[in-house]
Order: C-alpha cells, then sequence, then structure tokens
C-alpha cells in the first residue's frame, strides 16, 4: 500500500527513462527501441494497476480521502524553497490506470502500424516521452510540476503531430498545435503566477498548506478583486483558459482536427484518450477551487469558473458536432468529435461535479482510442487512403475491425444499456437538467447527442457498408508500392493480429466500462469520493426519464442516419453527398468548418500582421525615422526660413538657417552606428549620474 | 583616510583609463581591452569591499568577483569570436569598419 | 637517526634563519629556498642534457657526447660556457624590447613552480592553501612568453612556431589541470602538501595509498603525462619546434645565453611536471610500502623525479612526431572526454569508498571509455602493419 | 597603504595606461598582461588568495592569449594606421574626466566610514568551495550554462561561413570565397 505510494514517481519515471535510452540509440535499433518503450509502459502499467488497488485498499478501511503525498524540496533560493510533489488519489489513481492501459495499447497497436516507416525508433521515443509527461501532469503534486510536464507533452505532441514532416501539411498542422495550445499555457502560467502570488505555494495538497486546501481556498474566496470576482475565481478562470487550449474547446478547438496530419496511433494516444483528456483532468484536479473556494453542494454550480465551464462545454459539444457532420476525412471527423465529447465533459464537469465529468473522460478514452485505432486499422488495410467517400463495402473484407468499430460507434452514439458511452453521458444530460442556472446546456447537450447519433451512423454507412470505392485514385501512401493492390477489392486486407487484438481488447472494456458508473450502482462516484457504492434500482427508476430522453434522441439520430446514408449506398466516390445536395451552402460551410480557421486567419492573424507591421514601422520611425524627421523638419524650417529670407529681407537669416541644419545633423550624429559614440553616450549618463547623485547627497 | 579608499581609487583610475582607451581606440580588439579594464576595476572594488568593508560576509564579494571573472572569460570570447567573423566580412578590425549598422 | 636524516635540510636551514635578525628571516629563507632549487634544478639540468643525448644516441646507435670530462659528463659546462661568450645577435627588424623580455618571461614562472613542489617531509618553499592553483596559474602564464619569443622575432617561422606552441599548450592545458581534480576530489585540498600527506600509508597498512594504485588514479597518470608532454613540447609533441619543418620554432632568432635560457625553462618545465606528477600520482614523498619509510623522504621524491624524467628521455627516443591535426584530434576528442569521465568515476569510487566494489564499477567504465574513444579517434582506419613499398615496385597492385 | 600596494598598483596603473596609450596593438596586449599580473597582486595583498590564482588563470592563461591570437589571426600585429579616431582621444578623455569627476568626487566625498567591528576571517578554498555548492549553486550553474552558451557561441561565430547562410566547417581543400 504504502510501498506504491510513496514510489509513485516510478510511474513517470519508466517511460522517461525510456525514451532517453531510445533516444540514445542508433536509428537501425529499432526493435531494442520498441522492446524499451513498450516494456517501460507495460511496467508503468503494472505499477499503475497497484497503485489503483492501494486506493481502492483506502477507502475500503474507512478512509475519506485514500490520498497519499510526497514532497520535496527541489531548490532552495534565498530563504525559500521550491517544493515539487506527487500524489496519488482516486482521481489521479484512475486516471493512471486509463493512460497507461490505452497508452500500452496504442504502443503495441503501432508496433503493427509503424512497421514499415524507417524512423520507428525515433517514434517510440516520441511516444514514451509523451506517455511520461502525461503520467506526471497525473501524479503530480504541484501546480508547477504539472505545468512542467504539461509543457513536455505540448513539446512531445508537436514532435509527434509533425512525425511526417517531410509533409509540409504535417509541419504545418504541428506550428499551429503548438502555438494554439500555447495560447492557452499563457492562461495556465498566468493562474500558476498569481496562485503562487496569493498563496505563496503551488503544491496542492500538503498536510493543510497546499493551495487546494481549506485554508487557501477561504484565504482566496475572501480576496476580492475587481468586478465583483473573487481571486479564486479568476485563477480559476485563467486556468480553465489552459484546459481550454489542451482540450480543443471553443475558440481554441482549431489546432486538434489539423493534428489528425500526424500517424494515426499519435491521433488516438493524444488527440483521443490522453493529452486533450488533460485540461479535463486539471479542471477535475482543481475543481476545489472552481467552485469558487467555498464548498458549494455539487450540482448547484454557481459559481462563475463552473459556469463558464459548463457554457464552454455545451457550446462545444454541438459547435463541434455540427462540424463533424460534413467532414469527408475519417480522422477528421473523429477529430471534430472528439472536440464535441470535450465539451460534453467539461459540460459533465461544469454540471455534475467532477465524478460526471471523469466518467465520461474515462469511458470516452476507451471507446474513441478503439475508433482511432479501428480507423488506423481501416486506413492502414486501404493503402493510407483517409477519405471516407473512396472506402466503402469494408464489412466484408475486414470483419474484425467492422465489428469493434461498430462497438465503438454505438458507444459514442450512446446506444442504450450495452456501451459505456451511454451510461456517461446519460449522466452528463441528466446533471445538465438538473442544473439551476440555465436549461441551456440541457438542450445544447441533448441537439449534440442527435448529432454525434447521425454523424456516426453516417461514416459507417459510408466506411463499412455498399460497395468498395477505392483503387481508382493513385494513392499519397508513404513507402507502399503501387503494385501490392489489385483486384476490386483494390487488395484491402484485414490489419495484422498485433493491431486487432488492441482493438478487441479496447472493444470489451468499452463493453464492461459502463456498468462501473450506472444509476443503480455508481461506483465510479462512490470511488472517487471516497465512499463504499451500494446496489438501488430505486435510483434507476427515478433516472429513467431522462434515460428515456436520450434513448429517444439516440434512436432518432441513428434512424436520420440511416435514412439519409443508409438506404442508398452511395454510388461513387464522387458523388456529392445526399445532404450537401440538400443543403449545399450549409453543408459547405459546416465542410470548411464553419470558417473559424479563416476567421482567425482574417481577425488574429491579419491582426498580428497589422500589429507587428505597426511595430516595424514604429521601429523605424524611432530608431531612424525619427532622427531624419528631425532633421528634416529642421531642414524643412531651414528652407522655408531661406525662401523668406531670399523673398523678403535676403540678409540675416542666413545664418540661422545654417544652425539650424546644423542642428539637425547633429540629431543624426547621435545614430551613427559607431559602438564608441554609444560607449561615449554610456560613459556620459554616467556621469551625469554620478554626479547628480553627489549633488543631492551634497544638498540633500 | 579608510582602508579601502586607496583600492577604490585604484579602481576608478584604471576604471577611467579603460573607458578612455574604449572610446579612442579605432582597433576593435582594443576597444574590447578597454571594456575588459573596465571589467577588472569593477572586481577590485569588490574585493576591496570584501576585505575592508563594513559588512562582516566573509564570502558574497568574492564570490561576486568570482562569477564576474567567469562572465568576463565568456565576453572575451564571445566578443573576440565577433572580431573575427567581422573581420572575415571587411578584411578590418577597425571599429568603423562595423559602423555600416546605423539607423 | 633516521628521522634527523630525512629533515637534514629542514635543519640546516632553520640554522640559517636563527643567525640572522628577524626582520630579514623571511627574505634570506626565501632567498636560500630559490637559491637551492635554482642550483640543485640547475645542475639537473645540465646533467639531464648529458643523459638525454647520450641516452639517445645510445638507442639510435651512435656514442653521443663522450670528450669532455669522465665519459663526457661535463659537455654541459662546456656548452654553457660557450652560449654564455656567443654573440647575442638579434635581428634588425624585431621588436628589441618584446624580444628581450621573452625569455625571461619563460624562465620566471616556471621557475616560480617550484615553490609549491614538495621536495619531502616539511621541504616545501611555500606551504599554501591554494599550492595546485598556484603551480597551473604558473604555467598557464608561459604561454604568453611563447608568443612573446615568436612574435618579437619578425621571422614567418617563429611565428608560426608561436602559434604551434599555443595551440597545442592550449589544447592540452585542459587535460592537464582536468586530470589533476580527481585527486582534488580525493584529497579534498588544493594544498600540494596536503595531496601528499593524504596518499601515505594510514597506521597500520603495509601498502601507502598512491593514488596510481587506483584504476581513475592510473588512467589520470597516464593523461598528466602524456599533457605533460605537450606542455613541454617534447617528443611526440614537438611540432612546434620541429628541425625539419620550421627550423626550430619559436626559438629561432635566440643566439647565446638568451638561447640557453629558453631551453633551461623547457628543461625546467618538464622537471617541474614531472615532479607534479610525482607529487600528484606517485605519493610524493611517501614509500610505497610502509617498511621502506626509513628511506629518507627527499630520496624517494628525487627517485621518482629521476625515474619519470628518464621515462621523458625514453619516451623522447623512440616515437615519431603527431601532425598537426592528429594532434588536436588526439586533445579534444580524446583526452578531454576521457578527463571528463573520469570526474564521475573518481566521485563514483569516493562514493563506494573504494575497494574492490570501486574497482568493479570503476575499471569497466574507464576501459571501456577507453576502447570507445580510441575507436572513434581511429575511425575507421585499420591498425595493420605498415607496408613498405619500394621504388621499382610493381606500380599495379 | 603597503608597500606591496604601491607595487602592484603601479603595475596596474602602468600597464592599463601602456595598454591603451602604445601604438601597436601587440604591444597594448602585452601592457595587459602587466596589470592583470598587476591587479593579481593586489588580491593576494588583499587576502584573497584564491581569486588573484583564478585572475591569473583566467586572464593570463586564457583571456591575454586568446586576445594575441586574435591579433595574429586579424593581422593587426603591425598596426593600422591611424590607431586612433580622429579627435578619438580628445572625445574619450572629455568623458572619461567626466566619468573621474563622478567618481573621485564620490569617493573623496566618503565620510563616517565604520572600521570593520570583527577581525576578518579569511575563508579557505574549501569554505568558498562549500560556499559554490550550498548558498552560491544557482548562480554557479548559471554561470556554467553562460559558459557553455558562449563557448557553442564563440564556436559558430568563429567557424567559416559557407554560400547559402549554412553555418558549418568547409570541406577539405575548399576554402570560403571572400
Amino acid at each position: 500500500m504504502h510501498a506504491i505510494a510513496t514510489h509513485i514517481w516510478l510511474i513517470p519515471l519508466l517511460p522517461l527513462l525510456a525514451a532517453g535510452v531510445v533516444a540514445l540509440l542508433p536509428k537501425r535499433a529499432s526493435t531494442a527501441a520498441i522492446g524499451l518503450a513498450t516494456g517501460s509502459m507495460g511496467l508503468a502499467l503494472v505499477l499503475s494497476l497497484a497503485a489503483f488497488l492501494a486506493t481502492l485498499g483506502g477507502h475500503a478501511d474507512g478512509a475519506a480521502h485514500a490520498t497519499h503525498i510526497g514532497n520535496f524540496d527541489w531548490f532552495r533560493l534565498g530563504t525559500g524553497s521550491v517544493r515539487l510533489g506527487f500524489l496519488l488519489d482516486p482521481l489521479g489513481a484512475v486516471m493512471l490506470v486509463m493512460v497507461s492501459f490505452v497508452g500500452l495499447l496504442i504502443f503495441i497497436f503501432s508496433i503493427g502500424y509503424m512497421a514499415h516507416d524507417p524512423n520507428r525508433t525515433r517514434f517510440f521515443c516520441f511516444l514514451a516521452l509523451f506517455a511520461s509527461a502525461m503520467l506526471g501532469v497525473v501524479v503530480a503534486n504541484s501546480l508547477l510540476l504539472l505545468f512542467a510536464c504539461w509543457e513536455v507533452m505540448g513539446v512531445a505532441s508537436y514532435l509527434l503531430i509533425g512525425f511526417w514532416y517531410h509533409k509540409p501539411s504535417a509541419a504545418v498542422a504541428a506550428k499551429k498545435a503548438f502555438l494554439v495550445t500555447r495560447i492557452g499555457d499563457i492562461g495556465l502560467f498566468l493562474g500558476m503566477l498569481w496562485m503562487y502570488h496569493a498563496t505563496g505555494t503551488l503544491l496542492f495538497f500538503d498536510d493543510g498548506r497546499g493551495c487546494l486546501e481549506a485554508d487557501a481556498l477561504t484565504q482566496l474566496g475572501g480576496t476580492a478583486v475587481r468586478g465583483g470576482l473573487t481571486a479564486a475565481t479568476g485563477i480559476a478562470l485563467l486556468l480553465l483558459v489552459g484546459a481550454i487550449g489542451k482540450s480543443g474547446q471553443v475558440p481554441l478547438h482549431v489546432w486538434l482536427p489539423d493534428a489528425m496530419e500526424g500517424p494515426t496511433p499519435v491521433s488516438a494516444l493524444i488527440h483521443a484518450a490522453t493529452m486533450v483528456a488533460a485540461g479535463v483532468f486539471l479542471v477535475a484536479r482543481v475543481f476545489p477551487l472552481m467552485t469558487g473556494g467555498v464548498d458549494t453542494p455539487v450540482g448547484e454550480g454557481t459559481s462563475v469558473a463552473l459556469q463558464a465551464v459548463a457554457g464552454v462545454g455545451a457550446l462545444t459539444a454541438v459547435f463541434a458536432a455540427c462540424l463533424a457532420v460534413a467532414q469527408q476525412d475519417i480522422k477528421r471527423i473523429l477529430a471534430y468529435s472528439t472536440v464535441s465529447q470535450l465539451g460534453y465533459m467539461f459540460l459533465g464537469l461544469g454540471t455534475g461535479g467532477v465524478a460526471v465529468g471523469m466518467f465520461h473522460l474515462i469511458t470516452h478514452a476507451f471507446f474513441k482510442a478503439l475508433l482511432f485505432l479501428g480507423a488506423g486499422s481501416v486506413i492502414h488495410g486501404c493503402h493510407e487512403q483517409q477519405d471516407i467517400r473512396w472506402m466503402g463495402g469494408l464489412r466484408r473484407l475486414m470483419p474484425v475491425t467492422y465489428a469493434t468499430y461498430a462497438v465503438g460507434m454505438m458507444a459514442l452514439a450512446g446506444v442504450p444499456l450495452f456501451f459505456s458511452g451511454f451510461w456517461s453521458k446519460d449522466e452528463i444530460l441528466h446533471a445538465a437538467w438538473s442544473w439551476a442556472p440555465s436549461r441551456w446546456p440541457f438542450v445544447l447537450g441533448v441537439v449534440g447527442a442527435f448529432l454525434t447519433a447521425f454523424y456516426m451512423t453516417r461514416q459507417m454507412a459510408e466506411v463499412f457498408f455498399g460497395q468498395y470505392r477505392g483503387g481508382v485514385r493513385p494513392h499519397v501512401g508513404h513507402g507502399i508500392p503501387e503494385a501490392t493492390h489489385g483486384g476490386t477489392a483494390g487488395g484491402v486486407h484485414e490489419s495484422p493480429g498485433v493491431m486487432t487484438v488492441p482493438l478487441v481488447l479496447l472493444a470489451g472494456s468499452t463493453l464492461v466500462l459502463g456498468w462501473l458508473g450506472t444509476p443503480a450502482w455508481p461506483w465510479f462516484e462512490a470511488y472517487l469520493n471516497g465512499h463504499s457504492a451500494h446496489l438501488d434500482f430505486g435510483r434507476l427508476a427515478a433516472a429513467w426519464p431522462m434515460m428515456l430522453v436520450s434513448v429517444v434522441v439516440v434512436a432518432l439520430g441513428i434512424g436520420t442516419g440511416w435514412w439519409v446514408y443508409g438506404r442508398r449506398s452511395r454510388v461513387g466516390a464522387t458523388a456529392p453527398d445526399p445532404l450537401e445536395s440538400q443543403f449545399p451552402r450549409i453543408f459547405r460551410g459546416l465542410q470548411a468548418r464553419l470558417y473559424v480557421d479563416e476567421l482567425y486567419d482574417a481577425t488574429v492573424v491579419r491582426l498580428h500582421h497589422v500589429v507587428s507591421m505597426v511595430c516595424g514601422w514604429m521601429d523605424e520611425l524611432v530608431l531612424g525615422g525619427l532622427v531624419t524627421l528631425v532633421g528634416l523638419g529642421s531642414r524643412l524650417a531651414a528652407f522655408s526660413a531661406r525662401s523668406l529670407d531670399e523673398l523678403l529681407v535676403n540678409l540675416g537669416f542666413d545664418a540661422g538657417c545654417a544652425s539650424t541644419r546644423w542642428g539637425g545633423r547633429g540629431f543624426s550624429w547621435l545614430q551613427n552606428g559607431s559602438a564608441q559614440r554609444y560607449l561615449g553616450g554610456l560613459g556620459l549618463g554616467l556621469a551625469t549620474l554620478a554626479i547628480l547623485v553627489l549633488w543631492g547627497w551634497r544638498h540633500g | 583616510m579608510n582602508p579601502a579608499q586607496p583600492y577604490l581609487f585604484l579602481a576608478a583610475a584604471l576604471f577611467i583609463i579603460g573607458m578612455a582607451g574604449a572610446l579612442a581606440r579605432r582597433n576593435a580588439i582594443l576597444a574590447l581591452v578597454g571594456i575588459e579594464l573596465m571589467l577588472n576595476a569593477a572586481n577590485l572594488s569588490f574585493v576591496a569591499f570584501w576585505r575592508h568593508g563594513p559588512h562582516p560576509d566573509p564570502q558574497t564579494g568574492l564570490m561576486f568577483a568570482l562569477f564576474s571573472i567567469a562572465i568576463a572569460g565568456a565576453e572575451a570570447a564571445v566578443g573576440l569570436a565577433l572580431i573575427i567573423a567581422l573581420f572575415r566580412h571587411r578584411r578590418s578590425v577597425s571599429l568603423e569598419a562595423a559602423e555600416s549598422l546605423k539607423g | 637517526m633516521a628521522a634527523n636524516v630525512d629533515q637534514i635540510f629542514v635543519h640546516l636551514m632553520q640554522m640559517m634563519v636563527d643567525r640572522v635578525p628577524d626582520a630579514v628571516a623571511p627574505w634570506v629563507r626565501a632567498a636560500v629556498g630559490v637559491g637551492a632549487v635554482l642550483g640543485l634544478f640547475g645542475l639537473l639540468f645540465g646533467l639531464t642534457t648529458v643523459c638525454e643525448r647520450k641516452g639517445i644516441a645510445r638507442m639510435q646507435n651512435r656514442l653521443g657526447p663522450n670528450r669532455v670530462g669522465p665519459f663526457g659528463f661535463l659537455q654541459f659546462a662546456a656548452d654553457g660556457i660557450k652560449s654564455l661568450t656567443k654573440e647575442d645577435v638579434v635581428p634588425r627588424s624585431a621588436d628589441r624590447v618584446v624580444h628581450y623580455l621573452a625569455p625571461l618571461a619563460l624562465l620566471t614562472p616556471v621557475v616560480l613552480t617550484f615553490l609549491v613542489l614538495p621536495f619531502g617531509r616539511n621541504m616545501v618553499l611555500m606551504h599554501v592553501d591554494t599550492g595546485l592553483l598556484f603551480f597551473f596559474a604558473a604555467g598557464a602564464s608561459t604561454e604568453l612568453a611563447v608568443f612573446m619569443a615568436g612574435w618579437s622575432s619578425r621571422n614567418k617561422y617563429s611565428l608560426l612556431g608561436a602559434m604551434r606552441a599555443i595551440a597545442q599548450m592550449i589544447s592540452y592545458e585542459l587535460p592537464f589541470i582536468l586530470s589533476t581534480v580527481g585527486v582534488v576530489m580525493i584529497a579534498g585540498t588544493l594544498s600540494t602538501v596536503g595531496i601528499v600527506e593524504s596518499q601515505a600509508a594510514r597506521p597500520g597498512e603495509w601498502l601507502a595509498r598512491w593514488n596510481l594504485f587506483t584504476p581513475w588514479g592510473l588512467a589520470a597518470f597516464l593523461l598528466f603525462l602524456i599533457a605533460a608532454f605537450a606542455e613541454a613540447n617534447r617528443s611526440p609533441f614537438d611540432l612546434p619546434e620541429g628541425e625539419s619543418e620550421i627550423v626550430a620554432g619559436y626559438f629561432i632568432e635566440y643566439s647565446g645565453f638568451k638561447f640557453a635560457l629558453f631551453f633551461m625553462a623547457e628543461y625546467l618545465g618538464m622537471f617541474a611536471s614531472s615532479g607534479m606528477a610525482v607529487t600528484l600520482f606517485l605519493g610524493g614523498w611517501t614509500a610505497p610500502v610502509a617498511a621502506l619509510d626509513w628511506i629518507p623522504s627527499w630520496l624517494w621524491f628525487f627517485g621518482k623525479l629521476l625515474a619519470l624524467i628518464a621515462l621523458f628521455i625514453w619516451v623522447r627516443g623512440t616515437t615519431p612526431r603527431l601532425r598537426m591535426d592528429q594532434l588536436m584530434d588526439f586533445a579534444w576528442k580524446f583526452m578531454l572526454p576521457l578527463a571528463l569521465l573520469i570526474l564521475p568515476v573518481v566521485a563514483v569510487w569516493h562514493y563506494l569508498g573504494g575497494g574492490w566494489r570501486g574497482w568493479l564499477f570503476c575499471t569497466p567504465v574507464l576501459a571501456a571509455a577507453y576502447v570507445l574513444l580510441g575507436r572513434a579517434l581511429v575511425g575507421r582506419r585499420r591498425i595493420q602493419r605498415r607496408v613498405y613499398r619500394y621504388a621499382g615496385e610493381g606500380v599495379a597492385s | 597603504m603597503t608597500p606591496w600596494f604601491l607595487l602592484f598598483g603601479g603595475l596596474v596603473v602602468v600597464g592599463a595606461l601602456g595598454a591603451m596609450a602604445l601604438r601597436n596593438p601587440v604591444h597594448c596586449g602585452l601592457s595587459l598582461v602587466v596589470t592583470f599580473v598587476g591587479l593579481a597582486g593586489t588580491y593576494l595583498d588583499l587576502g584573497a588568495d584564491f581569486l588573484g590564482l583564478a585572475q591569473i588563470l583566467v586572464y593570463v592563461g586564457a583571456v591575454a592569449i586568446l586576445l594575441v591570437f586574435v591579433m595574429l589571426l586579424t593581422r593587426t600585429g603591425r598596426g593600422e594606421s591611424p590607431e586612433v579616431r580622429p579627435g578619438g582621444w580628445w572625445w574619450g578623455g572629455l568623458v572619461a574626466a567626466l566619468v573621474a569627476v563622478g567618481l573621485v568626487g564620490a569617493l573623496a566625498s566618503v565620510s563616517g566610514w565604520k572600521p570593520r567591528s570583527e577581525p576578518m576571517t579569511f575563508p579557505t578554498v574549501r569554505d568558498l568551495g562549500v560556499a559554490l555548492m550550498t548558498d552560491f549553486v544557482l548562480p554557479l550553474q548559471l554561470v556554467g550554462v553562460v559558459l557553455t552558451a558562449a563557448m557553442i557561441g564563440a564556436a559558430i561565430l568563429a567557424l567559416p561561413e559557407r554560400r547559402g547562410g549554412r553555418v558549418g566547417r568547409t570541406p577539405k581543400g575548399e576554402e570560403p570565397e571572400q
């Protein structure tokens, strides 16, 4: 019990060491690299499971919170010291298990997926680095450590998205992801600074002195800043900005779909299961702060920060779902769906508290990883084809992928009873319904649920039903020779076992996980709060109207989807989308992602250009222009004086003229590029200062 | 006269000589020499204050001078590398050769 | 009795100082000490030159000096008189002041380095806390003198020689200094006396604790010795003076007594380096085994010193000259990394407390580094027996 | 004011004057060495042994050598004509004189200097090392970073440049075009 709690730092350390060692390996030692990275991840999973079991034992013997902390001095600066720490609590433990389990499966999947890539060694180094940073975020007991891991994660994500850096689109996408998340990170950083300023510590828990504990929270909640906000709210909002950036919420969602340029396992690992969940996790971690520093009952959600969380979440859920409807790229659809589901998580956090949001996070991680890996398998089978218009009929060609994908799809759509997505989404909708401040999040959530069912049905119909439409266009894959595929099915094949086994495992967990959080047996919530759960079908009875609503909505969504796409399957790859022929303008608008990128191009980027132009211009003006201007002005004065002179008096002003001109030249003489003149200026300044001080000293 | 004052006067003299030279010489290397002299003057006053200052701190002044020496080493290395780069472009180490960078 | 013999020079010095007034006592002590060192090492210098010439001659199947004095051993006196009486030629275009100052600027720091060498128990001229640093500070100043000599002669060979010498001395100064840091880490002091004392046998031990007897000490000793060869501009690192390439390097334009001064400074520098090697790694004036403690400490020191000088002569007689790029590669790509590696190894050794665990860890690490660095240095070139091809053999093949 | 101070102070001033006023740059560099040696002596006189030796090791052993080496590399050994900017001494002297007025005025007007209350304790090398590893460990690390950066920067600056902006070693037998 205590052994794992005090050695919790081993979990992120192992993949980090693996990454370090792999980084030093030569390129050809890919087998060793794969073994090291996967092995370290496996060990991390074992340790995570041990940690998880330890927290389970914690509340069996009646402890309120099975939280273990280990803090240490990082370095000392003057009299103060900067402290870091590690932490194991149910929230972290469940994340640890999820991250290491999904991570391990994705590592294994990558072995097959990247089998032909010459740079496998580098890839596994980055993967391990990423996993280490993510696990570090989970076990960090200090906002500073969390931030550091958070940034390492950002770097690793950048490296992985741009892994195929020879593709310009990948390089651009990596840069975009990095820069956009950086905007969020500024918020997080500012929040962190503010937190340190206000409480003097960045440790979350420190025996009553941590910044998430009662003393600090009361102090923060009691400190009013302007606008009627408390310091707690301010910090919470800033941290929320960081979470928004990392989790791809509106308005910083633009990077996530582009990030699909990376290899598919990366999309599964980073942009479905783990990294984007870090934002949600951050909000969950600082939840006491989010509630405004006072213990409001969960569900009331009166604090400004929580309202912002819920608002952002609900908006994102619907917005991204709309965009997902019109995408053609199998991974982009999933990407927008991820954004949308993350919105649900925020909605759940904002309206229902930690357990609701986290439950959806966990279930979503599994089925979205499943979907992404399924998509990867499809892409791999179709020779790096990503456009769903060029697929079709894969049901017969890739049966395992089809079956597991269907499980993932139904979980995501929220098909009742057997699929985890149903239970977690239902809880969110339930919480949103009973949320006091507003009914809007609920309405948006229901609309989002409908859209989710709709677009997932569309995707299924396009990819797995009908006839195979590929094999006509030349492919833009990497390293797959053209000759390997022929025949009617274009050489589409089921993926090897190393790729399908993770799929099956993930599908299994998707089916099982839902039962951990049904209203009848809310084990998950109880686990996070440190109670023990009781089986009670009465609660199920109380929840059934909401379940009915969501069942109806999902049925409606799937029905509509099937009616539009499934009835008649698409004839050819170039045929227009049925929706496109019905509502061309709306569809194109959605296809173009509602022009958000263009909006940013036109506003933020343009503004940035303008600002930099203005800066450049100011620079010229101040450094060069001003001097010239002064000179010119004096010359102008001189010229007019001379004209006057010549016109009127014709004598007397010549001298004045010359002296003014000399003055202008004198100013530009200051800026003559001679280092020694500048040094002389420094010296003169020093002398003046010294003499002034001396003067003041004598006479002051 | 207190015991530190001669050393401080010496440091001032060194500083002034260095400054005059750094301002007057055309040769960039010698301007750098002048700046080194000024740095050394600062070091000397650190040590003088450490030895004779009123505040009985056993190490801080020395440490300051020690770090200053280290930084001055780095400064000389980078400065001289710059001069070599300048020489490669202009075939001259005269500071006037570097005056094209003006506003 | 043994103790008296051991301390005989200390007693002599004390007797001499006791006879003068207190005010001048420190000056007398300093003057006598420096005088003794100069005289002793001057004599050693003379004898070494003769021995070297004779030794190398024997290696090259010649006779060497054999006319002046018994077996030619007074040759150095003859050479000294000759150089004192020769005309002192200064080139017309030379920078006279600098040209004149250069030999002095070389000799002074070299002589200063002897101040901190402990020649025997209680026999050190300047007992300071920062002895090792003093040694290196003085040693570093010699490069400037080399530059002065080379530059002021206004001769392209001397300038080339000076530049070669400076580049070489700067490059080898790093491993020279770094290889001693391990010793400082173990001894915990920069004082040369303290370092020697830390290598003496503890009561009850039969073997002394020379740093040479540890894996890292052996490696550092070899590095230090190689760097010392280079610092002394001796074969195989004698590029700055290569007669066949640049005539005589930076002191081409020196003649007569000034030339003799250069010559002497070089040999004194070699003695100082050897003395420091003895102090740092060979236990200074301590006996290797406790049973031999009765032999006077200064005998031990000079015995070790003479052995090292013999090694210097032997190496000079048997190794070919390196090329400039080989010289630089060797310093930067082999010696510097190895010297840096020794530092963590020493730390681990200290942490493990030496003993068999220390050996178990340090030896493989150092050996592996040696092999890997060596292979990296040699590169893909295979070392093989040299094949001699003579003119007239077939051009094909 | 000890005789040592007079000796070393004299060396410092004479050396500095020479370093700034001699015509030949190499003479200036050598004169600078005299200043450095004088300063090291002053430090020793003040009781800062370690600092004095470090001064010799760093300045005489490295900086001065580097200076003269660069002088040789840039072929300024013969001295350029004119060595001083037109009006340079006038300008430099004026600024320096003003600074001198400020500094000397400040020094001369010092009053109420409290003598040290307790006897001076000179730190040993071991004390300095302990201080470097405890109280000053952060500056030490920073200096390490600065030195590393300076080393890399200097190496890159001094590397030959190739066309197309890439910095790197030119292949053998292909001198960079000037």
